[in-house]
């Protein structure tokens, strides 16, 4: 007999190393839980996370990607995260313009000291993902009628 | 060349203060310039509503600038107060969408602040030359110690008027130059003279209107000029009457030859 | 009571546009006030009070007739308060009241003089009656 | 226009003779009537062949980076396409001491397909006559309205003032144009729910061949090597393997160009399957209107674009997903 | 082919707990690529270690995956053990299966699946590793201290003090700045000039220490350890080496009609002059706009008189060129021009002054010999008004938005001077509030109020307008809530301050940003408050902030440490994880070039030979020793160009892939 198999996202997060990759790990050392459906990439900067990237991750199968930085003023790097915010509105923007569902993509800023905020975050945004359920539609605008 | 504008003189013009239009039509005339009188304009309302609510009282400049803008896109003002008002509402057509759109919608227009309000002063300044007034000048006012006084609407807030320096204008001292007097500067020439209490509250009126004449007084004035038909007013019906108030366009005339015209 | 306040302040807020809580005290408006001695309570008074929703008493206030509309408080003002503006706003509601004319018609004929111009009884009207 | 084609004649041939410039990028007659081509001429003679009238829709500013590398070229710009000219400037990518513009008057240019829409068969010409189009076909002469045959860039045109010249034929130059309702379509997907607006994008996009005509048109597509071609960029494909891919190029496309894209429409208008790419290219115009201020990519040569530039107060991404669900 | 070696730790119980690390290590040891895969407690002990660096040499492993605690932890350490192994320390990828797996989650069976997941991911990504090598810039052991004010003047000497060169440019003839024309400094009352002058003596004797002067810098190339800076000389027509200071000259000339830069103008000078007595170097200087010779080739009396025949009328401005490894600023502040604040009738009212003009007034070597007096008419003035925060904490536009934060403590200090050498003078200051913290300070306002009877009022001042021989002052007393109509003899105005104009200018020239209020942006707030966020430029005295005296001081100690630091370097250590720029795919947009915080990419005319086509193109260049690494280019270049090193476009799209399989 086949159970049929329970939906389990396939979530990547991408993290900058000096702020929201420090505050996963505080999560971490507080035991703060957040399902493991959520994968992290560390990259130095979200500046340096290419809307290529997300799309990648949707054209191989992600369910959400969620893109985590500095506070915008407290960038590492000064204005990597200025930049990121204007770029990420724009793909966002043309992603609902496909009529993508709007919740699979998310920008959160998480400083390392804000380790509540990112289980929290990575929480709720698992819990919309699940809700959205199998991202089909970015794979499917083709019509294959 | 003629240099032709629309021109707005305002009620007041057309009653009491009679003399400030007349002598700037003569005046313009002798200059060259072409006043057309807007065909059909409304009173401005006088003063300026300052509550962003208050669209009705707006009505009548919008209409008057919907007409200019058709006709040249320059209207000249002559009385401080719908100097002012025109000014503002210009404005906030131009920057407001919330009252411009109520605006248009309600006349029936579309009109965006196109308009170039200019005041009398400003086109003796800028579109005809305080030296060419000189060169025209016929009767230079030699001698004549006089003071100009500004008041409040033409002035401010400076960021909306754009008329002069708002605590140190010299727009009025160099077209006292320009007629031949000497100007006298004095430090009250921009306080208000009380304008608006002139009827209901005498008493703070005349607080004013005296603290404005001293100064004048003391700093060597003999004669004030002014734009403004309230202040005029003001400054005899609540002063001592000693010092004389005319309408700066009078003594144009008088310089320029033509005040008997 | 307390809701009205808050309701009265947020409709002052439309009028003016003019967030209240800029102001740093330093009463350049009432140094500035040509109409200061006249009125019960001063422009900086008034820019608190609204702050602190006390726009009953503003509008019972003669004050609100005192003010001259002479922007020389919006010119100076560091913090571009614009006190002329939200005294304007609070009278315009003390005049939008039910019998909240300053000004009356019968009031006209003994202060006309012949020299009055159009001009001041048109601003009289405008700025004292609804 | 036969009267500016015969200007234009005679003054290009005027400036390779005075030494203005060694050649002049125009366009020439293609195969048929209606299919005007991008071409140099690097003679006198050959000058009096370039051809103006209104199937000139093709923008030249892009040829220029190729063909204006050496000497001193001349090219003939539209209104429109001075915008792509100045972004190529603030780019680089062309050297304004070497070419001279002449900026030529226009007052929209002709969709074959829509005259072929009305049911006119068997076109032999079309020629202009004020307002109208007088076309000859095989079976005799009809009239259209030329507003009614227009290119889409050119209904929606919005501007008639060129951006840079040297000099312009005719002299007098044109305006904006104010209201050119360019975003109406935009809006009207955005009122769409996303539904719709899924089925719209998926019929549309389902139609791409991956022939790659948009981004060979494209003034802003002008990278030495595309992403899409390069074997080590990890993204590249030549046709769509998968169901994705269509959408990631042009998902990816737009985003290059965006506030870089100067709106000039040539992607849609090459577009062999009629895919109005467009769309995307003015959601991220609109888009960067609303957000970051109004912007007009080439308008002048030195602007920095939206993407390489902010604001410590711009919009949250949150602006973006906490809009009403249609 | 890559040969990786996967070493999970099992962190005590700390990932064991709720990862199967055995499990872990046996499924990666089946990886295409994977050629060793262990499991240790302790993978960051030395035996653990020991497992790493023997695993390395015995399967002659190319890069490792380490499956443990994050990579902010014991990255470092692990590619240390690689290096000691002969492994290049950038072939090691850190799968966190600590922090983002065995801590979070409780479920084992969960928790296994997704260590494994993040070691795949390490594994794609290590698998497309390269080695980098850290490069090394040298280090130019010379600073450069653009400023010559106390802030300028306290960095040079310190970093002078501890061996290396260091050249200060300052625009004006003399070093000295601002503090050079205070009369008293608070809240001690020392006399300003009596403290300065020894120092910028000291300056100009230090034989490391040298003083470009009447200087300006015109061009700044090169980056952190490296700058060529292009400095303007401008001519003073005084040979500088050969001028004795004698004064001479400024007995003979007779153009006496320039204004007296020193004294704010109070006053007039000679065109030749030196700046004051006291000016370093004290050398003169012709004022070419003033001078009869240089104007109209009639007079030369200066040349005539001057006995070591130093006047030289056809001097022409100098340029010099030098090298440096640290850059400090110090570009100091000025008082904001009145010019929108008429209201105070300051432009009209010699009788209105800055509190600037009052300190040269006060000073003995001032236009007035030290004496108070009304430069109407000399007389003795017997009411002083103050004025307070004029153009401060202004957002109308017209003024500034921040606290000057000096304006308080000198006014106070201007009250108390007047009142104790004059004590028949009233003094009033209208204040909004009174800031005073600072050792002292408050105490020393509350000895103006309380010992020196200074009037201070609550409220600002509307309107200054002269009346006959007076000033009359309309104010405000908000406490008495009563209009102010005061007649005064004098008033002063506490003008805000802003950085000096060259800021901006010098600001760009080195890429080191600048805030809304052309204020020098520091590279942290909190942290790091005296550096740029640009490698190897300084911050000191008021170009960062306002700041009073000792502040100031202890910034450009603070600044000098920084470069010390800088300097004592033989080889600066770059961070390998750099952008760099695939010529053969560069289009020469720009782009990247905008977006670069720290000015690290240029554009260079390069002769590409691409497939065969030989051609000059312009192409981007990355100053290794600029970039830090954040990867904005990467983004904003469309032809994918711009790389970064260590996370390049391929690696993260591996890890993408391998997370999404």
């Amino acid at each position: 007999m086949q159970v049929e198999k329970q939906f389990k996202p396939k979530i990547v997060a991408f993290c900058c190393n000096w702020c929201s990759y420090a505050g996963a790990d505080l999560a971490g050392s507080s035991r703060l839980s957040y399902p493991a459906d959520v994968k992290i990439i560390r990259v130095p900067c979200s500046c340096r996370v290419n809307p290529l990237f997300i799309l990648r991750a949707f054209e191989r199968g992600a369910d959400g990607v969620i893109l985590c930085g500095c506070h915008p003023g407290d960038c590492h790097y000064s204005t990597g995260n200025y930049y990121t915010r204007r770029r990420m509105t724009m793909l966002f923007s043309m992603l609902d313009y496909l009529g993508v569902e709007k919740g699979r993509t998310r920008v959160e800023w998480v400083s390392a000291a804000e380790g509540v905020k990112f289980s929290t975050v990575m929480n709720n945004f698992v819990a919309k993902i699940y809700e959205l359920g199998e991202n089909v539609k970015l794979g499917d605008l083709r019509c294959k009628k | 060349m003629v240099m032709t504008f629309s021109y707005y003189p305002g009620c007041t013009l057309k009653t009491k203060a009679k003399e400030l239009d007349k002598y700037a039509r003569a005046s313009a005339e002798a200059l060259g310039i072409e006043l057309k009188e807007l065909e059909a304009w409304q009173c401005c309302g006088a003063c300026y509503p300052q509550s962003k609510d208050e669209i009705a009282t707006r009505l009548s400049s919008v209409r008057a600038l919907n007409d200019a803008a058709r006709e040249g896109g320059v209207l000249v003002t002559l009385c401080s107060a719908c100097h002012h008002v025109i000014t503002r509402v210009n404005r906030d057509m131009a920057l407001k969408p919330e009252i411009a759109d109520k605006a248009n919608r309600y006349l029936e227009i579309d009109y965006h602040g196109t308009t170039e309000v200019l005041h009398y002063l400003t086109m003796l300044r800028d579109r005809v030359g305080f030296d060419v007034i000189k060169s025209k000048v016929v009767n230079p006012l030699k001698g004549r110690k006089i003071g100009a006084y500004y008041g409040c609407m033409l002035l401010r807030p400076s960021k909306e008027m754009g008329f002069d320096d708002p605590e140190n204008p010299t727009i009025m001292e160099d077209f006292i130059r320009a007629i031949g007097a000497t100007p006298v500067v004095y430090q009250m020439r921009n306080e208000c003279c009380g304008g608006y209490v002139a009827m209901k509250d005498k008493a703070q009126a005349k607080k004013n209107v005296s603290r404005v004449l001293d100064n004048a007084k003391n700093c060597g004035a003999e004669e004030l000029i002014t734009a403004c038909p309230l202040c005029l007013y003001n400054l005899n019906e609540n002063g001592d009457k000693a010092m004389p108030v005319t309408y700066f366009t009078e003594l144009l005339a008088e310089a320029l030859g033509v005040k008997e015209a | 009571m307390h809701n009205n306040s808050d309701k009265q302040k947020d409709q002052v807020f439309r009028m003016t546009g003019v967030d209240t809580r800029k102001c740093m005290k330093c009463g350049k408006c009432s140094a500035s006030c040509p109409s200061f001695n006249e009125m019960q309570y001063r422009p900086h008074q008034f820019v608190d009070m609204v702050t602190k929703g006390r726009i009953e008493e503003l509008m019972a206030s003669p004050s609100i007739y005192h003010c001259l509309s002479c922007f020389a408080c919006v010119e100076r003002c560091p913090r571009g308060v614009e006190p002329a503006v939200v005294v304007e706003a609070i009278r315009n509601l003390a005049e939008r009241k039910q019998g909240g004319t300053y000004f009356s018609p019968d009031e006209v004929p003994e202060l006309i003089d012949g020299t009055v111009p159009q001009q001041a009884l048109v601003s009289a009207f405008r700025k004292y009656r609804k | 226009m036969q009267e500016i084609e015969k200007t234009l004649r005679s003054r290009c041939a005027e400036l390779i003779n005075n030494g203005t410039c060694d050649k002049v990028i125009a366009w020439d007659r293609g195969e048929f009537f209606y299919d005007n081509s991008p071409a140099t001429f690097a003679c006198a003679d050959c000058a009096q062949k370039l051809v103006y009238d209104c199937f000139c829709g093709a923008n030249l500013s892009k040829y220029l980076i190729q063909y204006a590398k050496e000497g001193k070229t001349a090219v003939l710009l539209k209104p429109c396409d001075t915008y792509s000219f100045n972004q190529l400037l603030t780019e680089h990518r062309i050297s304004r001491e070497n070419i001279y513009v002449i900026g030529v008057g226009c007052d929209g240019m002709v969709d074959i397909d829509k005259i072929r829409a009305m049911g006119i068969k068997g076109i032999t010409a079309v020629k202009e006559d004020g307002e109208d189009l007088v076309v000859s076909t095989l079976y005799g002469e009809k009239t259209v309205k030329k507003a009614d045959c227009l290119l889409e860039k050119c209904v929606s045109c919005k501007s008639k003032k060129h951006y840079v010249f040297d000099e312009l034929i005719p002299e007098a130059d044109g305006e904006d144009v104010k209201e050119n309702g360019r975003f109406d379509m935009v809006e009207k997907l955005e009122a769409m729910t996303a539904e719709e607006r899924f089925e719209f994008w998926q019929e549309q996009l389902s139609k791409c061949i991956r022939c790659n005509a948009c981004r060979n048109a494209c003034p802003a597509c002008t990278c030495r090597k595309c992403v899409f071609d390069n074997p080590h960029s990890g993204v590249a494909s030549k046709a769509n393997a998968d169901s994705f891919e269509e959408k990631m190029f042009h998902i990816v496309r737009a985003f290059h160009v965006a506030g870089r894209c100067t709106d000039c429409g040539e992607c849609s208008r090459v577009c062999p399957q009629n895919i109005p790419l467009h769309l995307l290219n003015r959601k991220f115009i609109k888009e960067i209107n609303e957000f970051y201020g109004e912007y007009q990519a080439g308008e002048t040569a030195d602007q920095r674009g939206p993407l390489v530039n902010y604001t410590t107060e711009d919009a949250e991404p949150t602006a973006v997903s906490d809009r009403g669900d249609n | 082919m890559q040969r990786i070696g996967v070493f999970v730790c099992w962190c005590g119980s700390n990932i064991a707990a709720t990862v199967d690390v055995e499990r872990v290590a046996q499924v990666m040891k089946n990886e295409p690529g994977v050629v060793f895969s262990t499991d240790y407690q302790y993978m960051c002990s030395e035996a653990g270690q020991a497992i790493i660096r023997n695993a390395i040499a015995e399967h002659k492993l190319t890069g490792i995956v380490v499956c443990s605690c994050s990579p902010r932890m014991h990255e470092a350490t692990f590619r240390k053990t690689a290096q000691r192994a002969g492994l290049n320390p950038y072939m090691v990828e850190i799968a966190n299966i600590r922090e983002q797996c065995s801590w979070i989650h409780k479920d084992k069976e969960e928790g296994t699946e997704k260590a494994i997941v993040l070691a795949r991911a390490a594994l794609a990504k290590v698998m497309l590793n390269a080695p980098l090598i850290a490069g090394q810039s040298s280090v130019t052991k010379r600073a450069l201290v653009i400023g010559g004010g106390i802030a300028g003047i306290q960095s040079a000497l310190d970093i002078a003090d501890a061996g290396y060169e260091v050249d200060i440019v300052e625009k004006e003839p003399t070093i000295g700045g601002k503090m050079s024309k205070l009369d008293k400094t608070f809240p001690t009352l020392d006399c300003s000039a009596c403290i300065l002058t020894p120092k910028m003596v000291d300056a100009a004797q230090n034989e490391k220490i040298t003083l470009y002067t009447y200087s300006e810098v015109e061009e700044v190339k090169g980056f952190v350890g490296n700058f060529n800076v292009k400095i303007r000389r401008k001519a003073r027509y005084v040979k500088e080496d050969v001028c004795t200071g004698c004064g001479a000259c400024m007995q003979k000339c007779p153009s006496k009609k320039g204004l007296n830069e020193f004294n704010l103008g109070l006053n007039k000078r000679t065109a030749i002059y030196i700046p004051f007595a006291q000016a370093i170097p004290n050398v003169a200087v012709i004022d070419a706009t003033q001078c009869i010779k240089i104007k109209n080739n009639k007079c030369g009396l200066c040349d005539t008189v001057c006995a070591a025949k130093a006047i030289d009328y056809n001097q022409q401005d100098e340029f010099i060129e030098r090298e440096y490894g640290a850059i400090v600023m110090a570009t100091g502040f000025n008082p904001i021009k009145l010019d929108k604040f008429n209201e105070y009738s300051y432009a009209e009212c010699p009788d209105v002054i800055t509190s600037l003009e009052l300190e040269r007034i006060m000073n003995a070597a001032g236009p007035t010999g030290g004496k108070l007096v009304k430069m109407s008419n000399g007389e003795h003035p017997h009411d002083i008004t103050f004025i307070q925060c004029v153009g401060s904490r202004d957002i109308s536009g017209r003024g500034k938005c921040y606290c000057s934060k000096i304006c308080c403590m000198y006014t106070a200090k201007h009250a108390m001077l007047i009142r104790d050498k004059y004590p028949d003078v009233n003094v009033h200051v209208f204040y909004i509030d009174v800031r005073t913290p600072g050792k002292n300070f408050d105490e020393f306002y509350r000895r103006a109020v309380e010992e020196y009877s200074v009037d201070y009022i609550k409220g600002q001042v509307g309107k200054v307008y002269p009346e006959g021989d007076h000033l009359v002052v309309q104010g405000v007393d908000m406490l008495a809530n009563e209009q102010i109509i005061h007649k005064t003899d004098m008033v002063v105005l506490a003008t805000a301050i802003e950085p000096d104009p060259t800021a901006r200018k010098i600001a760009s020239m080195l890429t080191a940003s600048i805030d809304t209020n052309d204020f020098i942006t520091e590279a942290h707030p909190k942290l790091r408050p005296v550096e740029s966020p640009t490698a190897g430029i300084f911050l000191s005295g008021v170009c960062q902030g306002p700041k009073d005296i000792p502040e100031t001081v202890a910034q450009a100690g603070a600044a000098a440490v920084k470069v010390l630091g800088l300097l004592s370097k033989d080889k600066l250590v770059t961070n390998p994880c750099v952008s760099q720029s695939n010529e053969l795919l560069c289009n020469g947009c720009s782009m990247c070039q905008n977006v670069c915080p720290y000015g690290a990419i240029g554009y260079e005319d390069k002769l590409i030979n691409d497939h065969g086509i030989r051609e000059t193109r312009r192409v981007a260049v990355v100053n290794e020793a600029l970039c830090q690494g954040c990867g904005a280019c990467t983004v904003t270049c469309p032809s994918g160009a711009m790389d970064l090193k260590g996370f390049t476009n391929k690696q993260i799209m591996a890890e993408v892939d391998a997370i999404c399989k």
